[in-house]
């Protein structure tokens, strides 16, 4: 009798949703990033209080936004993984951690350059900033939970608890410009009360953000498929052993 | 509840007769508070200015030091694989190396911590709700700790990983019980932020051993 | 030419603003570019396994009609 | 009692250790494993002790799985280890005295005095030779009573003299209605013996 | 000498491999500097004030986290036994570990230092100061490390010891290594304190190896 | 070649392990020290290693004192312990590798070919088996060759066929003007064997 490879079924409806999707998802990221791009540093006027640096918001925020998402996307698929077993949410976990730790360090290098010109130092100690490094190093300690572990079902499961375990540290994140008094801006785009902050500078905010959760779902669909492929392969090299 | 107890007493027994966890983190508590005057320097204003977060950053450390014994000897010698053949639930036997780690690693620097507060000139409003904060918010440090001990143990990177993932999840600890201690010292109200050190305490005690548990069970596989 | 300089210039602020949009076209691309890589690694690998897969199938199967 | 094993499997690290593996024991038997150096005993063991999971398979215990219902195998057995589970630090007695306790049972004065350690139980196991710290991991099968008992090379590093003492312990913890699994090179030559060898059941598929 | 530099080579393998030592010390160093102005607070004058002192302190304590390991893994699983039984005078084996201490646990943390000196605002006449110190006092870390790693190694109450009997010995690299800084900072001769540093090391290298061996060979019996 | 030790007594921990134990031997010969668990078996090869002191007597190595001279004896013998000296981490041959430069000798592909490693040579020590680890450390023995071995009980956790392959390697290191000095407690029938029975040495006095 040979051994039950059922676990180990491959997730082929996922991959055939995804593709489809994929060029799609690929061609928005080019045209939002161009429309976006041209609006952020052509037509969107100066802010009278920052001047021109208003602009870098416009690769700052997004990036800020998104390094916030991916770790509660990746939360929920560890949970979903944890819980229901299914191999793909694990794999889209583990696939998402890269794109949001590239995504936490872009919120942290824009915004300490931004905060040259606007505070007079690179960095400070308050709390969204601190707690945006720490999310840094949770990912990273994520992504090095993989790599520690020979066996990829463990590393999945010990990778799940430490990713739920750290979600406490969204909402740290993003209310603690609300519960201390920081030198960091409070929200205005995502609050309960509608947006506050003019069009002008709005839009062209909105469309990068779009852009950059396409640019997501693109490198997501790459990597997760990479991640796919990965497990059939270590599979198919197991049952070579096995003959 | 007899395991429990006999885990809970063995382990306390290994750590008076090895010493290892019992005075090593109260050493190293001492020694590293100790050096900050001397790196600092001695201006009494500005040891004053300090001294929470010194004490409560030397804690921390202190209790990070003695982590990863937490399970690693155990799973070394071949003992975990036993523990975990008990009849009490695996979430039980972690509370009880969680408790035993946080009476002879913890609680010893919470005792002594008067003494060193005095000499880094810290105002006495802020020696009292020191001790509180301390108290109520360290629990957190052992249970949380528990979890990464669990999760890196056996394993062959496991001490990158272990302040990794730790250090960071510390972070709210530290900064309610530096709040606590300064809010007394400027004489406004301790009690928000204590409560919320106990909410910490409680939510932690009652995730964490689950984490742990589950992360254990990875490791002798 | 003052028009793109002054653009460069940003008011004074492109040393700021030039680094921030860079870094963050050179680290997404970076990402796309290995996570593409990986992929392709990854599916040439897979390759020669899956034919000598269909190879042994055709094998057995022949195999087995041949017993029957 | 009974203990069943149907179709065990076991891959560690990508690599199938061995596939199939089927036996059942009842009360009064022991069942002898037997294979070559990293055929996969200990591996075995670690399965039937809950500590590993198997790939593929199931262990039933009085004809229920283990796996739908955890407690009716939750201390039914002890598991002896290549690894002593000693603590340098404690004595003997000190030792065996937790581990009793841990598991719910008293037993230790006749444990020391079966194995004959009363002489050095008061010494800390740290330093204690290799035979003696043995005897001391074995002597907990007798001071935490169970009915089924996982050794895994029980008698390496023991002289002919408790060889022989062990294999009496056995004997009578099978006589007296235990059962017994066994991995061990070394022959004990005991009778109501059932044989696994794993070397001929990787042979045979 | 083939000795000397295979165990130096293996001894950073492991630290790779394992990447215990390695990231370890980096991570906690980090961490623990992260830490401070958290505690602190994010008053800039007041963290530039303390830099020296907590990046000093933080590396002491860094260094200290590994020590206890330097002779302890070797010991447990009987490679100690071995070691002393190579044609190498036993003081140039202790040498080798200590290298390797040095290169793996110390080294990474002098890459770092410029970084989280910038984090915590030291003025930059401070922070070439601060590498040159760290370079020249660190080698006595490690080695007066070894002196209590070898005494405490297999001892029952090891833990303790190591951190009595060795952070006392830091003092002097602490007082000194701040004072080079602090002088850059204000803009005075650097100089003589960094041939003091130095003088520590060249004292340390003689004496220490011979103290540490000695250890060793107790410990073995 | 010739090893001799004359009137060895050890203490350890206030107790007395043995006294007044002496023996000679010459290239070709091996030395079996019989004892029971306790015996002071280890303990006799740790001082003929040097790693622990006798409270009385001496070793001399070619009829010299090695306490005189320490450099005669230095790597004139190669130490079998309990404890495996390997570290987990690193794979069979780069333990070995190490050891071999570490003593200044290289053999380790003969090694891993003689102990039959070839194949499980590239996995981390701290996943083999018990014997697959016991054998690695055995292949130290042809990695770093010496005239004389301390063999520690080792032949404890390994299979048949293994126990006789390591006999072979004994017997053709005595042929070919080795010697070497063995506790067990399984016999491996050899000749040229000289015994001590350390059990016996004690009623004596
Ligand atoms: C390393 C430094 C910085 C980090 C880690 C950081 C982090 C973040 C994060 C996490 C958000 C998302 C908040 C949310 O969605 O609620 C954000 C948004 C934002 N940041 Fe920063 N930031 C940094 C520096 C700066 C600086 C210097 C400025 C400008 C003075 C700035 C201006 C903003 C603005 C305007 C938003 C949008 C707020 C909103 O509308 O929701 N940030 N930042
Ligand atoms: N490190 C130590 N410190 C103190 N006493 C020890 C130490 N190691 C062993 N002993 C004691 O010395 C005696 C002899 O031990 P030794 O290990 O030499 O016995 P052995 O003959 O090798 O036994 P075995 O067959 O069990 O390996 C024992 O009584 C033991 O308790
Ligand atoms: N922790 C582990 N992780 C991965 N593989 C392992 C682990 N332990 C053992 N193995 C591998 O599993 C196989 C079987 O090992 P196991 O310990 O079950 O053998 P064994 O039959 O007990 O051998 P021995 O007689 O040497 O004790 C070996 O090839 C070994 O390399
Ligand atoms: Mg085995
Ligand atoms: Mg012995």
């Amino acid at each position: 009798m040979a051994i039950d490879l059922h676990k180990f079924a491959n997730p082929a409806r996922f991959l055939r949703i995804t593709a489809v999707i994929f060029p799609w998802a690929a061609a928005l990221t080019l045209l939002l990033l161009g429309i976006g791009l041209y609006f952020a540093l052509f037509v969107s006027p100066e802010d009278y209080q920052q001047g021109n640096t208003v602009r870098i918001m416009f690769v700052h925020v997004p990036a800020a936004w998104m390094s916030m998402s991916v770790y509660s996307m990746m939360a929920i698929s560890a949970a979903v993984g944890l819980i229901w077993k299914h191999p793909v949410a694990d794999l889209s976990a583990k696939a998402a951690a890269p794109i949001g730790a590239c995504f936490t360090f872009l919120a942290l290098v824009t915004g300490s350059l931004w905060g040259q010109p606007m505070w007079g130092t690179f960095w400070v100690w308050d709390a969204r900033l601190t707690s945006m490094l720490i999310l840094f190093f949770l990912y990273l300690g994520y992504m090095a939970i993989w790599e520690s572990y020979d066996d990829p079902s463990k590393a999945a499961k010990a990778a799940a608890i430490l990713v739920l375990v750290g979600a406490i540290n969204v909402p740290v994140i993003k209310f603690s410009v609300d519960w201390w008094n920081t030198l960091h801006q409070p929200a205005s785009v995502a609050t309960m009360d509608g947006p506050k902050i003019h069009s002008s500078i709005l839009t062209p905010l909105l469309i990068m953000g779009t852009a950059y959760m396409s640019l997501f779902v693109t490198v997501f669909i790459i990597r997760v498929k990479a991640e796919i492929l990965n497990r059939r392969l270590r599979m198919m090299r197991l049952v070579q052993l096995e003959d | 509840m007899g395991s429990f107890f006999s885990l809970l007493k063995r382990d306390i027994q290994l750590a008076v007769r090895q010493g290892s966890a019992f005075t090593m983190t109260l050493s190293f508590f001492v020694i590293a508070v100790t050096l900050f005057p001397l790196g600092v320097g001695p201006e009494l204003s500005i040891l004053a200015r300090i001294s929470p977060g010194v004490l409560w950053v030397g804690a921390l450390l202190a209790c990070l030091l003695t982590l990863d014994r937490m399970f690693q000897a155990d799973f070394e010698d071949g003992s975990l694989d036993q523990l975990m053949l008990g009849s009490m639930p695996l979430e039980i036997m972690v509370l009880a190396k969680i408790s035993a780690h946080w009476l002879t690693s913890v609680f010893p620097l919470i005792l002594i911590t008067p003494i060193l507060a005095l000499s880094l000139n810290m105002p006495g409003e802020g020696i009292g709700a020191m001790i509180l904060a301390l108290l109520l918010g360290s629990p957190v440090l052992s249970l949380i700790g528990a979890i990464g001990a669990a999760l890196t143990v056996g394993m062959r990177r496991g001490g990158v990983l272990l302040s990794l993932l730790v250090l960071p999840l510390y972070i709210p600890v530290l900064i309610f019980g530096v709040a606590a201690v300064e809010a007394a010292i400027a004489v406004l109200p301790v009690g928000p932020h204590l409560l919320l050190l106990s909410g910490l305490s409680l939510g932690a005690l009652v995730l964490c051993p689950l984490a742990a548990a589950a992360g254990l069970r990875l490791a002798v596989d | 030419m003052t028009t793109l300089t002054e653009f460069l210039g940003m008011g004074g602020y492109g040393a700021f603003i030039w680094p921030s949009y860079g870094i963050s076209a050179v680290v997404l691309i970076l990402l796309v570019a290995f996570s593409l890589r990986r992929l392709h690694r990854i599916e040439a690998d897979l390759i020669p396994l899956e034919q000598n897969r269909k190879t042994r199938r055709q094998n057995k199967s022949t195999k087995e009609g041949a017993a029957s | 009692m009974s203990l069943n094993a149907r179709h065990l499997s076991c891959i560690r690290q990508d690599r199938l250790i061995f596939k199939n593996i089927s036996f059942s024991l009842n009360s009064g038997e022991v069942l002898w494993i037997k294979g070559k150096n990293g055929a996969g005993k200990s591996s075995l063991l670690r399965i039937i002790a809950g500590l590993l999971k198997p790939i593929q398979g199931e262990i039933l215990w009085q004809g229920e799985n283990v796996k739908d219902d955890p407690d009716i195998f939750q201390n039914q057995f002890r598991y002896i280890a290549h690894q002593d589970a000693l603590k340098p630090a404690l004595t003997g007695t000190e030792n065996l005295r937790f581990w009793s306790q841990y598991f719910g049972t008293d037993n230790v004065p006749a444990a020391l005095k079966e194995f004959e350690l009363e002489r050095i139980a008061d010494v800390p196991t740290g330093i204690m030779s290799a035979g003696q710290k043995k005897r001391t991991n074995l002597a907990r099968l007798i001071a935490c009573p169970a009915p089924l008992w996982i050794l895994d090379e029980p008698v390496s590093s023991l002289d002919t003299h408790y060889i022989a003492l062990f294999r009496n312990q056995l004997v009578r913890h099978v006589k007296n209605g235990g059962m017994a699994v066994l991995a061990t090179h070394q022959d004990l030559e005991l009778d109501f013996i059932q044989m696994l060898d794993l070397d001929a059941e990787r042979g045979k598929s």
